[in-house]
């Protein structure tokens, strides 16, 4: 027991994760006893896995070999520093998750309860099976086994037709990657079924193939983390699952398509191109700033996190291109930096994310509502679930001193540094992706403003929302851990990076070089850029401490209180504060071309005055639809091959045999 | 060190006094180009001393959140005056956070300020949230790029490493700074809420932005807002020195130079607050929906600077 | 010099077999093509009954037997039954004219040759030259099913069909080991019997055996 | 021995059922029989495991790996329809659509079906296995027109028309292959014998089984329902009954398959090309898009299952047409998972339908509600026929879509496109048919689905652990078919 290696715990909680399910599904009657008990256990292998995951950090590679699979080909599971960092968000973040949902489920009937305790389970294990695996066949059943469970997740309320459309949409877009995939492993196979990362390491493919096997490697992880224009399940899957399952896919589930993304590029293919990397970025930015705009003009909470989730996955991937390049061109110290500064931003997000979905759960359960546009002033009725998730606001929002601004941070410095590239076009292009980048941020902050101020601030829009109430103990436990772990990501970056330092020498046999200490962050150099937000944090919090107790000290602290400001106007209600719609209404209008808009305006004579705003998906009508089209199109002609006379059945018989007589011949 | 100590807490003190004085000096300026009787250099101490005398009046529904946001606001603008040099160039502060940061600690300080207007829900107050925000996230990747010319030309990100390199080594033109000032002025009368995009002395609710969202605030932590703003122009002022006319910024350890830079200080904020007074003067607010062109063009030309940088000075 | 005779014999036998086959794809009435088939059964039966005469090879009295019971006695006399009980002796409409499908015949008898000829050259067997036309007479009988409405046209042709291949695997090999040619006797057999079920089936649920009403089962 | 009861149970059966008519205990009777014909192979499949390759009957019964696991699956699958039909049947008359002549028609056809693919199976002579497939198709040409509507008759007629000319065209590419064969072998039976056939297949003339391949293809490819000589199958399975579907589809398909791969190894030999393995590429290709095109357009449920099987053949041949080790592994493998998978869902299926009183799938809503058993099956069923892990279908697709990539990458796009389709098309359609809400009420009687859990948790432990010595066979059998 003592002398386990990391790996040994790996795979011992996933198994013990499969137990959890079988459990599930056996106490099919006892509600209590799902989320009592089961949730917990699962809670509890999560903290397990994120040590492990620490430990696999910090320990060498390990292997093992599972007795099943395929009969030449066994499960083969490594455990190497990339895993790690990935498990360890897995575990961290899921555990917060699992926390919240031990409470979250607890009003669902028992019935649906055990069926979403097994799948959530087998979700949980399919991830880390993902993370483990070290061959083809064991990766790619992990990988489905992940969407499949994740599908039914999806579907938990599959009374509501939007919501299995949703399911079918995700599930569709899943497969059709991994058959991508399957296809990427089949350049990368050997032939004689040389199934094992470990060939495919040490196979020399030329580079038009390796450009092959990263392209549809591309694409397969891609569909998954919602790559546009790849994304279009995404807005529609994550709403559709219950906020803790929505937390878990955007937070975790998204990630596992990079770390497949970092684990083909960079430790299967034994060649990388610069031009993959141009590629990327393009594609990453796009994604971002697509992700943002759309976000900003969503009026239902857990869409526009959705959304929010497509942006930030562009970015890691603007990173992952940017890591690229430098790696090409044998910058690897450079390549080090980026590379930390989409692992720490991968990590972020699954903290923030998680965070806010589980807080919008929260905000569903007890209002029904999820549309902004009938929500409001809920800081006054749950506070708890408000000031936690204002730490997730604040840090996605990428304002020092939280997490998230840490790999903004990083990731800018990196693009700061591209001038040492040998290609000049490279050096024309980085700043105007630099540029894109902060764009993207700042419409970010833009966006959380606008979810939190309509969600929480302000007066409530609807009456039945002063009766809300506020989160569960678990419910606040598990927003607490993730909201914490924003903190700390975000005050000692350099411990952070420290432990991501295993990484970057397992990809690009580099680390990135820390000039400061444990509170300050230096990458490169201090001369360069250094950043210490534990420093930042406490001159903030002193300066407003001794403003706040000066001001009082010196004057008076009277306070009367009063109705607000009307301008006049006496029949203020909360209908007159900015609608979800109102706040996307600028950035509709800027970025128009993206979207067609479909609008409803009330006439000034109407009662019951409505306003709907609709911002359509382009890419949808522009990519998706004409696909339909032509599947449709060509089912119709096929179909009339079969038109029922037997006769012409003969004549198709009579025909291939003349055919194939001749073509023989 | 100790020296250090000593500069950053003086210098800090120093802007957070003189931050009234360039606002007053502003407005005075306005007064004479608009042939009006100048109200007093001290009106803003005055101002501010009076609010603070005042008894705070708060909205039924105001939350902690409304009545933390002013304190929030005025510790960031400090902290902002403190990693700035204004005058030594030697702050144990600055490696705290650099330029990146700063911009950072700005829109910190902004996003608190928009959720306490939206806290009590008028309908002004989420009006004037939306309009920030609207006109930030245009601003601050541009200050942003302006910040990155600099820096790509020092090759740092630390403020006081891009002073040293722009003052203190030999003389050379970096024409990519050249637009990089131009956007850096259009960006900052974004910031802080002046002329053409904001009018700081509208009493149109229609028309606000900035005042908009503190319309519901008074006494204390109005006048703590007011010094904030002020702080914050000040702090754009320095910053803007920094970058563009760094010259007379005492060197690390050189406490000899202090006077002189003290003078070199007070005589570019006569200069600059003087060009912002008559810039004011001379353009006047544009409409809401103009803002992001004016503020794209910013933008855009902080990026051609960026470009100009890597076409003609790498 | 009485092989050679003999030869002459079969290839004129084998001529006639062709001949009907012809007939067949241009007969308009049932109980003709009932009695051209029986024929053409005869021919069949005459030809490898010959052949085994001539080459000594006694199981082929066997299949010739056989042939005989079944295709010249057996089914031609159920066909008439049928006819008669369903009474279904009416014109049997073509899908295609009879001068098209007969041209169309001609281009596969020439087709069938060339196909043919490669292995009747390597053929051992006296009666290779043969194997041309049994070839033809399966394309035709499949091009008859083709063009013929009328279930039980249909199940002549495919029986014709079958004549085809015996004769071709009489000319080629003389003829499949015995138990094969048992079994597919056999088979052929218990096809027509399933097949009488079926007319009556198919009669008493659309009232005729006009194939015009079973193409219900498309996709729409 | 065995192989003498494996082949002589069902005949017996067969006439006995006949004999024994519908009286009480007929259902119970047909799956007596059943087993015990599944365990005369389990017996036989021992002896192999034991003893290897062997030869019964003076040459006229040959079993090998090849063979072996299709008469292990063949009977596995009879016994567990046989279960499933008993149920289902009396349902079925219960609703006065079938009556005791025509039970007792379809207890006795349906052992002489089954004793008739285990016959083309294991017979050694390939005369014998043309003539046991026409007995296999007559068998159950009776068994589709079971209801006697017009639809069941027409899709009867055409199975039967297509079949025939097809199996037609079989025959006569049997006689090129004597005709071939005798010159080295000498006449008589024993030159039609395949182990023969093997042994001397480099020497047997080219041209010849050039064109008897031809033949041979379209004929037992008819069968197979390669398009686009496939139009029989969607009308057979759609209008016979559901036992009927899941045999033919799950069963004979494959043994027709069989019958193609025997063939093909005697040509591979003689041609010394991969001419037969590009006409079967091409054809597994075709098969594939056009079917999963086709599926797109379904209303009737059975009739878009009875496409896919069109599809998962494709697949097969595709695989087999490849060749090499793993690619006949994999279709090796994946003829044992679609058949197991296959027949499952149609059992589901099966339920469904008598549930819903129509095979319409518009009106097939919420089978998770009315009955979960049935809604699960359904659902898991499909999931694991469109190649979702960890179920095997997906481990035989990864490694033919693998190797696809890896020797023909021209074929892969259209390979994903063809998944693509049928993945949209099927799911499409299943999944409102399993979730969301319905007025039906509960099911009132309690569906035999023991099979279909049986069948899915075989297809589940295939994906995830193939047992050594199943391996060894499909190893063997791969070798054989040219790996």
């Amino acid at each position: 027991m003592l002398d386990a290696t990391p790996l040994d715990w790996a795979w011992g909680i996933v198994l013990y994760w499969l137990l959890l399910a079988g459990a599930g599904l056996a106490c099919r009657r006892h509600a209590r006893l799902v989320t009592g008990l089961l949730f917990p256990l699962g809670a509890l292998g999560a903290l397990a896995m994120a040590a492990v995951g620490l430990a696999g950090l910090a320990l060498p590679a390990g292997h093992f070999v599972l007795p099943i699979g395929l009969p030449d080909l066994p499960f083969h599971l490594r455990l190497d520093a990339l895993s790690g960092v990935f498990l360890a968000l897995l575990g961290a973040a899921a555990f917060g998750v699992t926390v919240y949902g031990a409470g979250y489920f607890r009003s669902m009937e028992a019935g649906p309860l055990a069926l979403l305790a097994l799948w959530y389970h087998l979700f949980l294990a399919g991830m880390a099976l993902v993370l483990l695996a070290d061959d083809a066949y064991a990766f790619m059943v992990a990988w489905e086994l992940m969407a499949l469970s994740s599908y039914f997740l999806v579907t938990t309320d599959h009374k509501v037709p939007v919501i299995r459309k949703a399911g079918f949409l995700y599930l569709l877009i899943a497969h059709v990657g991994a058959v991508a995939l399957l296809l990427c492993f089949g350049v990368l196979q050997g032939g004689h079924g040389a199934y094992t990362f470990d060939y495919m390491r040490s196979a020399a493919l030329t580079p038009f193939w390796a450009s092959a096997a990263f392209l549809l490697a591309l694409f397969g992880f891609g569909a998954k983390a919602g790559l546009v224009p790849l994304h279009v399940w995404l807005p529609e899957a994550h709403p559709a699952a219950p906020s803790p399952v929505s937390a878990l896919m955007s937070g975790v589930m998204l990630k596992t398509a990079v770390y497949g993304l970092l684990r083909v590029t960079f430790d299967l293919l034994n060649v990388q191109l610069a031009w993959w990397g141009s590629l990327a970025i393009a594609l990453g930015l796009l994604t971002a700033l697509y992700g943002v705009v759309f976000a900003a003009v969503q009026s239902d909470m857990k869409r526009l996190l959705a959304w929010s989730s497509i942006e930030n996955v562009g970015i890691i991937l603007a990173g992952f291109g940017l890591t690229v390049i430098f790696y090409a061109d044998g910058k690897g110290g450079l390549a080090a930096l980026t590379l930390t500064a989409l692992l720490y931003h991968a990590v972020n997000h699954a903290f923030f994310k998680g965070l806010l979905f589980v807080g919008t759960g929260s905000v569903l359960h007890s209002t029904g509502v999820r549309h902004m546009g009938a929500l409001g002033g809920l800081i006054r009725f749950m506070p708890w679930t408000a000031w936690l998730t204002l730490v997730g606001v604040l840090a996605i929002a990428g304002l020092p001193p939280l997490n998230g601004f840490v790999s903004e941070w990083l990731l800018l410095q990196a693009f700061l540094l591209t001038p040492g590239l040998s290609h000049q076009y490279l050096n024309m292009i980085i700043p105007v992706a630099a540029a894109a980048v902060a764009l993207a941020a700042a419409l970010a902050a833009y966006v959380m403003v606008k979810f939190y101020g309509v969600v929480f601030l302000g007066q409530p829009r609807a009456e039945n929302l002063r009766h809300a109430h506020d989160a569960g103990w678990p419910e606040r436990l598990g927003m607490a851990w993730l909201a914490a772990g924003c903190v700390l990501l975000g005050l000692f970056p350099s411990v952070v990076i420290g432990w991501l330092a295993p990484v970057t020498r397992l990809l690009l046999s580099q680390t990135l070089v820390n000039d400061g200490n444990w509170l300050m962050l230096a990458p490169v150099s201090a001369e360069r850029a250094s950043y210490a937000p534990v420093v930042f944090f406490l001159v903030v919090v002193a300066i407003t401490l001794v403003v706040f107790f000066g001001v009082k000290r010196v004057y008076h602290g009277r306070t009367r209180r009063a109705a607000p400001w009307d301008c006049g106007f006496p029949e203020q209600d909360a209908r007159m504060q900015d609608s979800a719609e109102g706040f996307g209404q600028p950035i509709r209008q800027i970025f128009s071309v993206f979207m067609r808009v479909e609008r409803e305006t009330p006439d000034p004579f109407d009662a019951q005055p409505r306003y709907r705003g609709d911002s359509r998906d382009k890419v949808w009508l522009l990519a998706y639809q004409p696909i339909a089209d032509l599947v449709a199109w060509l089912s119709a002609q096929a179909g009339r091959l079969q038109h029922g006379s037997i006769q012409w059945y003969l004549i198709y018989s009579f025909a291939t045999l003349i055919f194939l007589l001749v073509f023989t011949r | 060190m100790t020296a250090g100590l000593i500069l950053q807490t003086f210098q800090t003190v120093l802007a957070i006094l003189l931050a009234p004085l360039l606002m007053g000096w502003v407005n005075q300026c306005r007064a004479w180009l608009q042939g009006r009787a100048a109200p007093p250099l001290t009106q803003p101490y005055r101002v501010i001393r009076k609010l603070f005398h005042k008894d705070a009046v708060l909205a039924h529904d105001a939350g902690p959140l409304f009545r933390f946001a002013p304190y929030i606001l005025f510790a960031c603008m400090a902290l902002a005056a403190g990693i700035v040099p204004t005058i030594a160039n030697d702050l144990p502060f600055s490696p705290a956070a650099d330029v990146i940061a700063l911009v950072g600690l700005f829109a910190l300080a902004r996003v608190f300020l928009a959720l306490a207007a939206m806290d009590i829900g008028t309908a002004f107050g989420t009006l004037g949230a939306r309009r920030e925000m609207l006109i930030s996230f245009l601003a601050e990747p541009a200050l942003l790029m302006v910040f990155f010319t600099a820096s790509l030309i020092s090759h740092s990100t630390e403020l006081p490493v891009i002073v040293e390199t722009l003052a203190h080594k030999e003389f050379v033109i970096y024409p990519s700074m050249a637009f990089a000032a131009v956007a850096f002025w259009m960006v900052s009368t974004a910031e802080n809420a002046r002329i053409p995009i904001d009018n700081p002395t509208t009493h149109l609710e229609l028309t606000m932005i900035h005042e908009a969202m503190i319309l519901e605030y008074s006494a204390r932590h109005l006048a703590l807002i007011e010094w904030a703003v002020a702080l914050k122009l000040f702090v754009y002022s320095a910053l803007g020195i920094a970058l563009f006319v760094p010259w007379g910024i005492a060197p690390a350890g050189d406490l000899a130079a202090l006077p002189l830079a003290i003078l070199a200080l007070l005589a570019k904020m006569l200069a600059g607050g003087a060009g912002l007074a008559v810039l004011e003067t001379l353009s006047a607010k544009m409409r809401l929906f103009r803002a992001p062109e004016f503020l794209g063009t910013a933008f855009m030309l902080a990026v051609l600077g960026m470009l100009t940088h890597f076409l003609l000075e790498a | 010099m009485n092989l050679s005779f003999h030869l002459q014999v079969i290839n004129l036998l084998a001529a006639l077999l062709l001949l009907i086959s012809f007939a067949m794809l241009s007969q308009r009435r049932v109980v003709g093509l009932v009695t051209l088939f029986a024929w053409q059964g005869a021919a069949l039966a005459a030809s490898t009954a010959l052949v085994a005469w001539s080459t000594g090879q006694h199981h082929l009295y066997w299949s010739a037997a056989l042939t005989l019971a079944l295709k010249v006695v057996a089914m031609p006399w159920f066909f008439y039954r049928l006819v008669r009980k369903l009474d279904i002796n009416r014109e049997v409409e073509a899908v295609l004219n009879i001068p098209t499908t007969m041209l169309i015949g001609i281009a596969l008898v020439i087709f069938a040759f060339n196909l043919a000829l490669p292995i009747s050259q390597m053929a051992g067997t006296v009666t290779r030259s043969t194997l041309g036309i049994a070839m033809a007479c399966v394309l035709l009988a499949f091009l008859m099913m083709i063009t013929r409405r009328k279930a039980i046209t249909q199940v002549i042709g495919f029986l014709a069909m079958e004549n085809g291949l015996f004769f071709a695997a009489t000319s080629a090999s003389y003829g499949m080991p015995l138990v094969v040619e048992m079994g597919v006797a056999l088979d052929v057999l218990v096809g027509v019997f399933v097949l009488g079920i079926f007319f009556f089936q198919i009669r008493e649920t659309f009232d005729s055996l006009d194939l015009k009403h079973m193409e219900r089962l498309k996709e729409r | 021995m065995e192989i003498y009861w494996v082949l002589g149970i069902p005949l017996a059966g067969g006439l006995f059922l006949a004999a024994w008519g519908n009286r009480a205990r007929a259902p119970e009777l047909n799956a007596l029989f059943s087993l015990a014909t599944l365990a005369a192979a389990a017996a036989l499949t021992m002896r192999i495991v034991a003893e290897g390759p062997i030869m019964v009957g003076d040459g006229w019964f040959f079993i090998d790996s090849f063979n072996v696991f299709l008469v292990a699956l063949t009977a596995f699958v009879a016994f567990t329809t046989a279960l499933f039909s008993r149920p289902y049947m009396r349902i079925e008359k219960d609703h006065g659509r079938l009556n005791d002549a025509r039970l007792r028609l379809y207890h006795s056809s349906y052992q002489i079906f089954i004793g008739a693919m285990l016959l083309a199976l294991t017979t050694n002579n390939m005369g014998i296995l043309w003539v046991s497939m026409e007995a296999a198709t007559l068998a159950t040409v009776l068994l589709v027109s079971l209801y006697r509507t017009p639809a069941s008759l027409e899709a009867a007629w055409k199975y039967f028309i297509l079949c025939g000319v097809g199996i037609a065209q079989a025959l006569f590419g049997t006689i090129l292959l004597y005709f071939a064969a005798e010159k080295i072998l000498g006449s008589g039976g024993t030159a039609l014998l395949w182990t023969h056939l093997n042994g001397v297949k480099e020497q047997l003339e080219p041209t010849v089984l050039q064109l008897a391949f031809v033949f041979l293809l379209v004929g037992y490819g008819t069968k197979v329902g390669l398009a686009p000589l496939h139009n029989w199958l969607p009308d057979a399975h759609a209008e016979g009954p559901t036992p009927v579907s899941a045999v033919l589809s799950g069963l004979l398909l494959n043994v027709a398959l069989y019958a193609v791969m025997r063939s093909k190894v005697l040509v591979d030999g003689a041609l010394g090309n991969d001419m037969a393995g590009n006409l079967m590429m091409g054809f597994g290709l075709l098969s594939v898009v056009l079917a999963a095109f086709l599926i797109k357009r379904q209303t009737d449920v059975k009739r878009m299952f009875a496409y896919s099987s069109i599809e998962h053949m494709g697949l097969i041949t595709f695989a087999f047409g490849m060749g090499g080790p793993v690619a006949s592994f994999a279709g090796l493998l994946h003829m044992t998972m679609h058949s197991l998978t296959k027949s499952a869902i149609f059992f589901a299926v099966g339920h469904a339908t008598q549930k819903a009183g129509t095979q319409a799938m518009d009106s097939i809503r919420g089978l998770i509600r009315t009955n979960p058993t049935i809604g699960w099956g359904l659902m898991l069923g499909t999931v694991a026929i469109l190649g979702v892990p960890p179920f095997g279908v997906f481990a035989s697709e990864f490694l033919m879509i693998t190797t696809a990539m890896h020797e023909h990458p021209w074929a892969t796009p259209f390979l994903l496109t063809a998944l693509g389709v049928a993945f949209a098309a099927i799911f499409g359609k299943v999944q409102p048919m399993v979730f969301g809400e319905t007025e039906l009420p509960r099911l009132p009687h309690q569906p035999a689905l023991a099979p279909v859990f049986v069948h899915l948790g075989l297809v589940l432990m295939l994906g995830l652990f193939i047992p050594p010595y199943l391996a060894d066979w499909y190893r063997q059998a791969a070798a054989l078919l040219g790996g």
